[in-house]
């Protein structure tokens, strides 16, 4: 049974019990309503070319879906139905064009995938000249936006400071495809995994430390078997200040809330570690919102939608789990995805409050 | 003696003042300059300039006496700007006063339709765009790769040198001759059948494409509040401008969806995109940042837009926009 | 009666399936043994509220069927009890069947219910779905059968509890530590006070025999015992506590001395309908605990406290008056029924050394009360104090607070030979005081400029004395002065007894009295004596163990006259002599076990006032635990460490008929059935792996069951809809929770949870005024009779059918917000609610897996029985049928029949 | 509706920092990743959008090395029929000799078309001229900076040229002709992968250049490339406000957007 066909399968037996929509990030307050689309999906009617695009991939539907229909998968058949057909946002598209060319959606100069570690004080090897072969896997907005680039920047410091050997593939790393696949083309995600892939096999690669957990998710998940150890960057850190190779020494006197990305959260599990790492900080006050861990909301910063506004005026999530933080009395927003980070921002600033990613804050008490 | 000839771009009437760099090459070559324009007093033309220059004239130059021969088309502009009457205009003037050494034509829109139908037809050497003369070493300066390189050339060929100027390069060359242009008039040429001029069509401006727009006022987070945007609605208005803005503008619906840039709204590339209070998130940078001119105005001189820009203005904006109105309107 | 042989089946569970199967056989004259693996049987029928569509009281339906299975003779039930091998052999089988131990005999309890409210083992009661709390030892719910108490024990104590053995009282220290580390404090205090009349005052001041004697000692440190118990007791004022109905004897008794003892034999007496009249010399009642020990050590709160409720007992204290001067024995014995003597040790002993009666000498014991009852007493700035016991130790403390600047005690042997307790000695010398050991006064002289000199003399220790010690021996030469303001001599007390010889009551040469150490009778009938005036100066507990026992005593005196020791006191101890007092130990081995299972957990210091403050005054030193350091101290006792049951003992005390039995072993027999029929039944479906639910992680999000717990009056609110004991307004009812759900590995409708949602709601509606209802469906499965029409009412009794289940619950602002889409309008909504009952589907009973193993029948996908299509209750084991909801979902009807079909089809089978 | 489009690979450059070599003789574009010529990816759709209504066919026509059968499958996967790759080592940089080997080409082949469609330029050389020449030699009419085709007929295209400052100028065009397509004309679909290596299985045909080489002499010479003046940074225009606000306006009239 081809792909296709599986889903048709699955979606048939859809008992359209509404669940999605009530998981669902988007539900209620755009027009998009996954419960009507696998409707429609059942009998194979037209679906409005606007709606597959509202999906952020959060992947709650799936994780709840009491059929297993997986209703992310279908969406992301039918963005790819669309994307066959070429009538995509002209937004999706210049970045589905971007990475095509650049290897990154943001159309930034492939060349130019290492500048974050070129201004760095310590030696950053290309992963061939280390012997562990741990590749620090970055995610392409980390690679060019100087607001996420400063992830990478700690990571590989405190990395270091602990003792912990790891290389770049620096311009020959190319997009992880993550959000590629979750756009619907599969064709331009399956020449990334090859390119990564190839990569990964010709240094004989042992383990990657992904940056963004869009990238783990697509390594770990969506690139096959790779015989390779996949971690997010905060299990590492979190092993080692158990172990104490790192030590935070200094204090971080805020209230901290932090925000379970989806694709580190409830789509691969990872809860514990980035909030081991927040509460061995001294003065650190953990708040959490009510909606945490498995019902962490969606900050709509995935499934394509960094690159994608959809028609639709309301109230964005993340300004609603900003308010929430700021009723809570956080001082900080802690999370550890840049996709997460940019979409929080913008309002948390508004609000006089800051977003920082979780090796920010460790690098202040380090 | 050689001579330059340029072919004026008279539209609706007006004079195009990027024919100034045209001239202005010409002048920098040391060329004895023929202008060839529009005659528009003519009976197919309702609007009549003024002058020779359009009916506005030149501003501050007597322009007459910028060239030294004014060679005047019977012809209406919408038939002269023609490529296939062009090529007609230009055979019966050098079939009269002998080859040119130069064609210099405006590098716009009809600029460079003409010169290269003209380069064709006469299969002349042609070179387009450019920006720059090296009179010692006889090699003109062309862009390549969106400006980030520049190509030096020369002519390899026998016949005049077809060229088109790009506008704002050698303005500063156009000067005044101490005589009086000789005017000249061409009337008898072919008229072409294969193209007909059939209206102006003014774009429509009810749905607003910014990422059409040649100069866009874009608007970030730092104008504050809603009420201020009437203010620079007015100054886009005189500017001549289309109001844009970022992502936290079209969220609190400030301003209509269609007018966002960045990633997730509209990429743009206008000749000029005015920023005013927007600090310049990532997003928003890769939206507009292959725009041709970036001005920023921030307050925060640490704005990371100001990496992006070629002009600033480290000030309020609501300053600078009140002090912007009062020039305009004074 | 021939060839003729009785048949019998064996039926496993006790559910409504089985029971309905039982009775079927036993009517047709089978034998029939019933398994039922918990305490009673019942299953989950008896668990609902009601039953649907009707609305019928589901026990009064299913009580009279659960007697009549108690009453059948054919049938035979035995409860905690479970096949464990099944052996077919011909066309019958032989089954081993595992009776577990209930440590209960049923023989004896007569379901009196009085072992509950000792037992400090709270656990989450199974038949309320944990919606309520039940003890180690208890009885499900009200009429289950069979009818008798049950304890659940899991494993061995890791410790010996030698702490109750070593305990004269043998207080309930694991259980009342077991109570504080779980937070139940009062409850604690309660247990203490079962055997104690003095919690705050042993709280502070016991000698602590049983943190001597702690098994945790012997891992780290032992538990602070006596700590915990004055964090219980200083978190319940007995004044609030309420006085039970007493009914009176008529009999009067004399109790001679407020002392510890005395007044603990006046309540002891009091509360067993005795009027009790107490004579006290002082002026205010609690002999030595008022008088000898200072209020740094015990505030004077405490005792007044305990005291205060003593007497609302009906006790009657008489102070100021001294029996001998004011009063005689005589008298009182005539006017009193029986005469307790418990007059203490209260004479300070004379060194007999020179100058003693020099003024700034003083007596300890005397120097002690004159302080206590606030009468001026000066020491100066150098004081000197004679002894090695507790009363030197508290002299030199005392002396300090008076404004005393250097503070020597002097005493003739070494520390370890130091009668006083360790930690006021160390407590001692920490707020600076001297001790000069092996040193002994000779003679006090007064000097001219006022001040004492006192001439001692240093010693060496020899070969043990009569007391086991070391016996002092002077060293010639060695005498010196130290010059004084005051010397304070407290080198022991005896009591004084001279009252009592006019009655003819027998005192030894040291003025004890002396008594039947069983009964603590005098040699005069009636008349009884305890506490330090028979066993010389001892400890608070000791006395008050004096007083317990001769209240049991003098009560049996009362009762019948007799005066002979009575059985219940065999198992007591001695109760004065320490040494007797043994505790089992720990080998190597097994220190080394519990240190790597339980870690090391040092002992936690209680918070004292700064060194600095506290001697300026005579302020509590010692200022207790927090509620957290107590919790998490208590929680260090290895006994506590183990779920389910302690052996504390407390049940076991309490029964009447004794039916406790700890040593009870699991007994495994074998039988011999013609057939055999399955009703195990089913579970519930654990929604706690829905996160998105919010199930144990949000207040208010309940299951099904629970839910129908709490509605019953057999439940923990006793049938009022109280969540956190408050009426709830809003409810969500959210349908096929992990049932039609593949996640959860259930793609079958569970059948009745579409009606039992209905029933809910029209209870609710029954009950609450108002309540404002909502219930999430995909499809509403009412089939049948009935059904329809009850889901119809529902919904016009205003049910707010939403078609749609819920992506997911969150906390809101005043309750739970519920996000559905209501799909008929394609609406997003946030409902507001108090409460969220989620809708839990079916799932095969735990351990049907193992039941099916041992008889080799097979099960279906989702885990219940394979059933035959035609014939449902058959099942691939010839011999074996299955009915019930183990092969699959049915309602009660359909359970009801499907339990007789079974039984048909049994007979059926042992009849061919 | 024969239509021709010409499709361009071009370098990527818009990102990159690119460097001289060989003291000016070249630019070093080895890291540059290549695409499609923006334009030609308009003309294309353009082309393709009017073969849908009109019926016909389009042919894409790329002229470069190997590499531009690229930009071919691109075309077909867009909707073009054939694919036409004249395959030269060679940069082409006068757009006289350009048009002069697609003028041979044509006429050598015979290629049947109704009209000729390019981009107005192509990003790398930024000539914008070879419609034009292509068109004069061919004696054809010719049509540039075209943003919208108002109509397509049999013998005849209504088409609107952009000129600046918002102003468009209609003009009726006699087929067969020269279309210039100006990007914004519409939007151009998305070419999926899937769409492309479905595309590779259409047959493109090679040509080789050094066939059509008649009459195609370099008129203009490359002497050497160079960097142009720096920019560095942002000017700050400071000063009094009004100073700064009047030079502000002075970069506006300059840069052509306010008069």
């Amino acid at each position: 049974m081809t792909q296709t066909q599986q889903t048709q399968t699955r979606v048939l037996t859809c008992i359209q019990c509404g669940k999605c929509t009530g998981s669902c990030p988007e539900a209620g307050r755009t027009p998009f309503n996954i419960r009507m689309l696998m409707r429609k999906k059942q009998f194979q009617s037209v679906v409005e070319e606007s709606i597959p695009w509202y999906c952020t991939s959060c992947g709650a539907c799936t994780l709840r879906c009491p059929r297993d229909v997986k209703p992310s998968e279908v969406i992301i058949e039918m963005r790819s139905a669309l994307v066959e057909n070429g009538a995509i946002p002209v937004a999706i598209q210049k970045a589905l064009e971007n990475t095509f060319v650049q290897k990154n959606p943001w159309g930034r100069s492939r060349a130019k995938r290492g500048a974050w570690f070129e201004k760095l004080d310590i030696e950053v090897l290309h992963v061939s000249e280390t012997e562990s072969k741990r590749l620090l896997f970055t995610c392409c907005i980390q690679a060019y936006d100087p607001r996420c680039m400063v992830i990478p920047q700690n990571v590989a410091k405190i990395l270091n400071k602990g003792g912990i050997e790891f290389g770049v593939l620096g311009e020959e790393e190319a997009c992880c495809g993550n959000e590629i696949r979750r756009i619907g083309e599969v064709g331009l995600f399956d020449e990334l995994k090859e390119e990564n892939k190839t990569n990964f096999e010709e240094y004989g690669i042992q383990e990657i430390i992904a940056l963004s957990p869009h990238c783990m998710n697509a390594l770990k998940k969506e690139y096959g078997d790779l015989g390779i150890k996949i971690v997010h960057y905060t299990e590492v850190l979190a092993a080692m200040i158990k172990e104490g190779s790192i030590i935070p020494k200094g204090s971080f006197n805020k209230k901290v809330i932090y925000h379970d990305p989806c694709f580190l959260g409830k789509q691969n599990g990872i809860f514990d570690e980035p909030r081991s790492i927040l509460n061995t900080i001294e003065g650190l006050e953990p708040l959490e919102f009510s909606r945490s861990r498995d019902n962490s909301m969606c900050c709509e910063g995935g499934g394509g939608r960094m690159f994608f506004e959809v028609e639709a005026t309301y109230q964005r999530n993340a300004e609603v789990r900003v308010k929430e933080a700021v009723d809570k009395g956080a001082e900080v927003i802690a999370t550890s995805c840049p996709f997460c980070v940019m979409t929080l921002e913008d309002p948390a600033t508004e609000k006089g409050i800051a977003v920082k990613e979780l090796s920010e804050i460790l690098m202040e008490v380090l | 003696m050689s001579y330059a000839l340029v072919v004026a771009e008279v539209r609706r009437g007006v004079f195009e003042e990027r024919n100034l760099d045209a001239i202005g090459l010409c002048a920098l070559m040391e060329k004895d300059i023929s202008l060839l324009v529009t005659d528009n007093n003519n009976e197919m033309n309702q609007n009549p300039p003024s002058s020779p220059f359009g009916k506005e004239g030149l501003g501050g130059f007597s322009g007459e006496k910028l060239v030294n021969t004014i060679i005047k088309v019977k012809i209406e502009e919408a038939l002269f700007l023609n490529p296939l009457n062009m090529v007609g205009v230009v055979k019966t003037m050098m079939d009269s006063k002998g080859k040119p050494d130069v064609i210099v034509f405006t590098h716009s829109s009809s600029g460079t339709e003409l010169a290269s139908y003209v380069a064709g037809y006469f299969d002349l050497p042609l070179i387009t765009d450019v920006n720059g003369f090296d009179k010692e070493r006889d090699v003109f300066f062309k862009s390549y790769y969106s400006d980030k390189i520049f190509g030096e050339f020369r002519k390899a060929a026998q016949g005049p040198f077809v060229i088109t100027v790009r506008s704002g390069s050698f303005k500063e060359y156009a000067v005044e001759k101490t005589t009086p242009p000789v005017i000249e008039t061409i009337e008898d040429f072919p008229i072409a059948e294969g193209r007909n001029f059939m209206e102006y069509v003014e774009e429509e401006k009810a749905e607003i494409d910014i990422t059409k727009a040649e100069f866009l006022l874009s608007v970030g987070r730092g104008i504050g509040n809603k009420d201020e945007i009437p203010d620079y609605e007015k100054l886009a208005d005189l500017l001549k401008a289309t109001l844009s803005g970022s992502r936290p503008v079209i969220d609190k619906m400030w301003l209509p969806k269609a007018r966002q840039v960045g990633t997730s709204g509209k990429t743009v590339k206008p000749k000029v995109y005015l920023a005013m209070g927007i600090s310049g998130a990532f997003q928003h940078i890769a939206g507009m940042k292959d725009s041709d001119c970036i001005i920023a105005v921030n307050k925060d001189p640490e704005a990371p837009i100001f990496q992006y820009a070629h002009f600033g203005i480290i000030a309020d904006i609501h300053k600078v926009r009140d002090k912007l109105l009062e020039v305009l309107k004074g | 009666m021939g060839n003729f042989q009785v048949k019998n089946v064996l039926v496993v569970g006790g559910g409504i399936a089985g029971i309905t199967a039982a009775l079927e056989l036993a009517s047709c004259g089978v034998s029939v043994t019933m398994l039922e693996e918990g305490p009673s049987i019942g299953g989950r029928m008896i668990q609902l509220d009601k039953t649907f569509p009707t609305l019928d009281c589901s026990t009064c339906t299913l009580s009279p069927k659960m007697v009549e299975v108690a009453l059948n003779h054919n049938i035979e039930l035995l409860s905690w009890a479970k096949p464990m091998a099944v052996k077919k052999a011909g066309q019958r089988f032989q089954v081993t069947i595992l009776k577990k131990s209930r440590y209960v005999d049923i023989k004896k309890c007569n379901a009196c219910g009085s072992c509950f409210p000792g037992c400090p083992v709270v656990m989450k009661s199974e038949f309320n779905m944990g919606t309520g709390p039940r003890k180690a030892i208890y009885i499900p719910f009200p009429q289950a059968i069979p009818n008798k108490a049950s304890i659940d024990k899991c494993e061995d104590r890791p410790c010996k509890a030698a702490c109750v053995d070593a305990c004269p009282i043998h207080t309930n220290v694991l259980g009342y530590l077991k109570h504080i580390s779980e937070g139940r404090f009062a409850d604690a205090y309660m247990l203490i006070r079962e055997v104690n009349p003095f919690p705050s005052v042993c709280g502070r001041v016991c000698d602590a025999p049983c943190e001597e004697a702690c098994s945790r000692g012997e891992l780290d440190d032992p538990m602070a015992i006596r700590e915990l118990k004055r964090f219980a007791a200083d978190q319940v004022d007995p004044a609030t506590l309420e006085v039970p109905d007493i009914q009176q004897t008529g009999k009067k008794v004399a109790v001679i001395g407020a002392g510890p003892s005395g007044l603990t034999a006046a309540y002891e007496l009091a509360l067993r309908g005795h009027a009790v009249t107490v004579f006290e010399a002082l002026a205010e009642a609690g002999g030595m605990m008022r008088y000898g020990i200072p209020a740094y050590r015990l505030p004077r709160e405490a005792i007044n406290r305990d005291i205060a409720y003593i007497q609302r007992h009906g006790v009657e204290i008489k102070t100021e008056v001294r029996v001998g001067q004011d009063i005689t024995l005589a008298e009182i014995t005539k006017s009193h029924d029986a005469t307790y003597i418990a007059v203490g040790a209260h004479m300070g002993l004379s060194l007999g050394m020179e100058g003693e009666e020099l003024p700034g000498v003083h007596d300890g014991i005397t120097f002690l009360r004159k302080m206590n009852a606030g009468e001026p007493v000066q020491v100066g700035k150098k004081v000197a104090v004679i002894g090695g016991g507790n009363t030197a130790v508290d002299c030199a403390q005392v002396a300090r607070r008076l404004g005393a600047e250097t503070v020597t005690i002097v005493y003739r042997r070494t520390l370890s030979e130091m009668p006083a307790s360790h930690e006021e000695v160390e407590t001692a010398l920490k707020e600076g005081t001297v001790i000069q050991f092996l040193t002994a006064p000779v003679r006090v002289t007064a000097k001219s400029d006022g001040f004492l000199s006192m001439v001692c003399q240093k010693m060496e220790l020899g070969k043990p004395d009569l007391s086991g010690r070391a016996r002092p021996i002077p060293i010639k030469g060695s005498e010196f002065t130290m010059d004084v303001d005051a010397v304070i001599s407290a080198v022991g007390q005896v009591p004084d007894t001279r009252f009592v010889t006019e009655l003819g009551v027998e005192v030894i040469k040291t003025g004890t009295i002396q008594v039947d150490p069983a009964t603590l009778a005098t040699n005069v009938q009636g008349i009884f004596a305890g506490g330090d005036v028979v066993t010389e100066p001892a400890y608070i507990i000791d006395a008050i163990a004096a007083g317990r026992r001769v209240a049991g005593s003098i009560d049996l005196f009362l009762r019948s006259k007799m005066v002979v020791s009575e059985k219940t006191w065999q198992k007591d101890r001695m109760f004065w002599s320490k040494k007797e007092r043994t505790g089992e130990k720990f080998t190597h081995d097994e220190v080394k076990v519990l240190k790597e299972k339980y870690g090391e957990e040092r002992r936690l210091k209680p918070q004292e006032e700064p060194l600095e403050e506290r001697t300026k005054d005579f302020r509590e030193v010692v200022t207790g635990y927090t509620e957290s350091q107590a919790r998490s101290e208590a929680s260090r006792c290895l006994a506590g460490k183990i779920e389910g049951c302690i052996q504390c003992g407390e049940c076991e005390r309490r029964c009447d008929v004794k039916a406790v039995d700890y040593n009870m072993k699991d007994e495994i027999v074998d039988m011999e059935f013609d057939s055999i029929v399955l009703a195990p039944g089913f579970d519930l479906y654990d929604p706690t792996e829905k996160r998105e639910f919010g199930y144990g992680t949000l207040d208010g999000v309940i299951t099904g069951i629970e839910f129908e717990r709490i509605c019953s009056v057999t439940g923990p609110t006793g049938g009022d809809i109280l969540l956190k004991g408050k009426v709830p307004k809003r409810f969500y009812f959210i349908q096929c929770v992990g049932s039609r759900d593949r996640q959860s590995g259930a793609r079958f409708c569970s059948r009745v949870c579409c009606m039992y949602t209905a029933k809910h709601a029209s209870i609710v509606k029954d009950r609450i005024k108002g309540a404002e209802i909502y219930i999430s469906y995909i499809d509403v499965r009412a089939y049948g009779k009935g059904y329809e029409e009850f889901y119809k009412s529902t919904q016009e009794s205003g049910t707010f059918y939403i078609r749609g289940i819920p992506g997911e619950i969150t906390k809101g602002e005043n309750g739970l917000l519920v996000r559905v889409e209501d799909m008929l309008s394609g609406e997003m909504r946030d409902i507001e609610v108090d409460v969220v009952i989620l809708a839990t589907g079916v799932r095969p009973r735990k351990g049907t897996e193992e039941l099916c193993n041992i008889m080799s029948i097979e099960r279906d996908e989702y885990g219940f029985i394979r059933a035959d299509s035609i014939t449902p209750s058959r099942t691939n084991v010839d011999g074996i049928f299955v009915c019930g909801m183990a092969s699959g979902p049915k309602d009660i009807p359909d359970t009801v029949a499907s339990g007789g079909e079974a039984a048909a089809s049994c007979m059926e089978y042992i009849n061919q | 509706m024969n239509l021709i489009v010409f499709t361009k690979r071009v370098p990527a450059t818009q990102e990159e920092e690119l460097r001289i070599t060989g003291e000016g003789k070249a630019v070093d574009l080895s890291k540059v990743p290549f695409k499609v010529n923006d334009w030609d990816n308009y003309s294309v759709e353009e082309a393709v959008r009017i073969v849908e209504k009109t019926g016909g066919a389009v042919t894409a026509v790329s002229i470069g090395d190997a590499e531009s059968d690229e930009v071919l499958r691109r075309a077909i996967a867009m909707g073009a029929k054939d694919g036409f790759l004249i395959e030269t080592g060679d940069v082409l940089h006068d757009p006289g000799a350009r048009a002069t080997l697609i003028q041979n080409f044509l006429k050598k082949e015979s290629v049947p078309f109704d009209a000729i469609f390019t981009g107005v330029q192509s990003e790398d050389d930024q000539f914008g001229a070879v419609g034009g020449i292509l068109a004069a030699k061919l004696g054809l009419p010719f049509v540039s900076m075209v943003i919208s085709i108002d109509a397509f007929e049999s013998d005849h295209v209504i088409a609107r040229r952009e000129l600046e400052g918002g102003l468009q100028e209609r003009v009726k065009v006699i087929l067969p002709c020269v279309i210039s397509i100006q990007t914004g004309i519409n939007e151009p679909r998305y070419v999926s992968i899937m769409g492309v290596r479905k595309a590779s299985k259409v047959e493109r045909k090679v040509f080789k250049a050094a066939d059509y080489q008649e009459n195609m002499v370099s008129k203009i010479e490359a002497v050497k490339w160079v960097y142009p003046p720096k920019k560095g940074g942002a000017t700050i225009l400071s000063g009094e406000l009004e100073g700064a606000c009047k030079e502000l306006l002075g970069i506006l009239k300059e840069k052509g957007v306010y008069q």
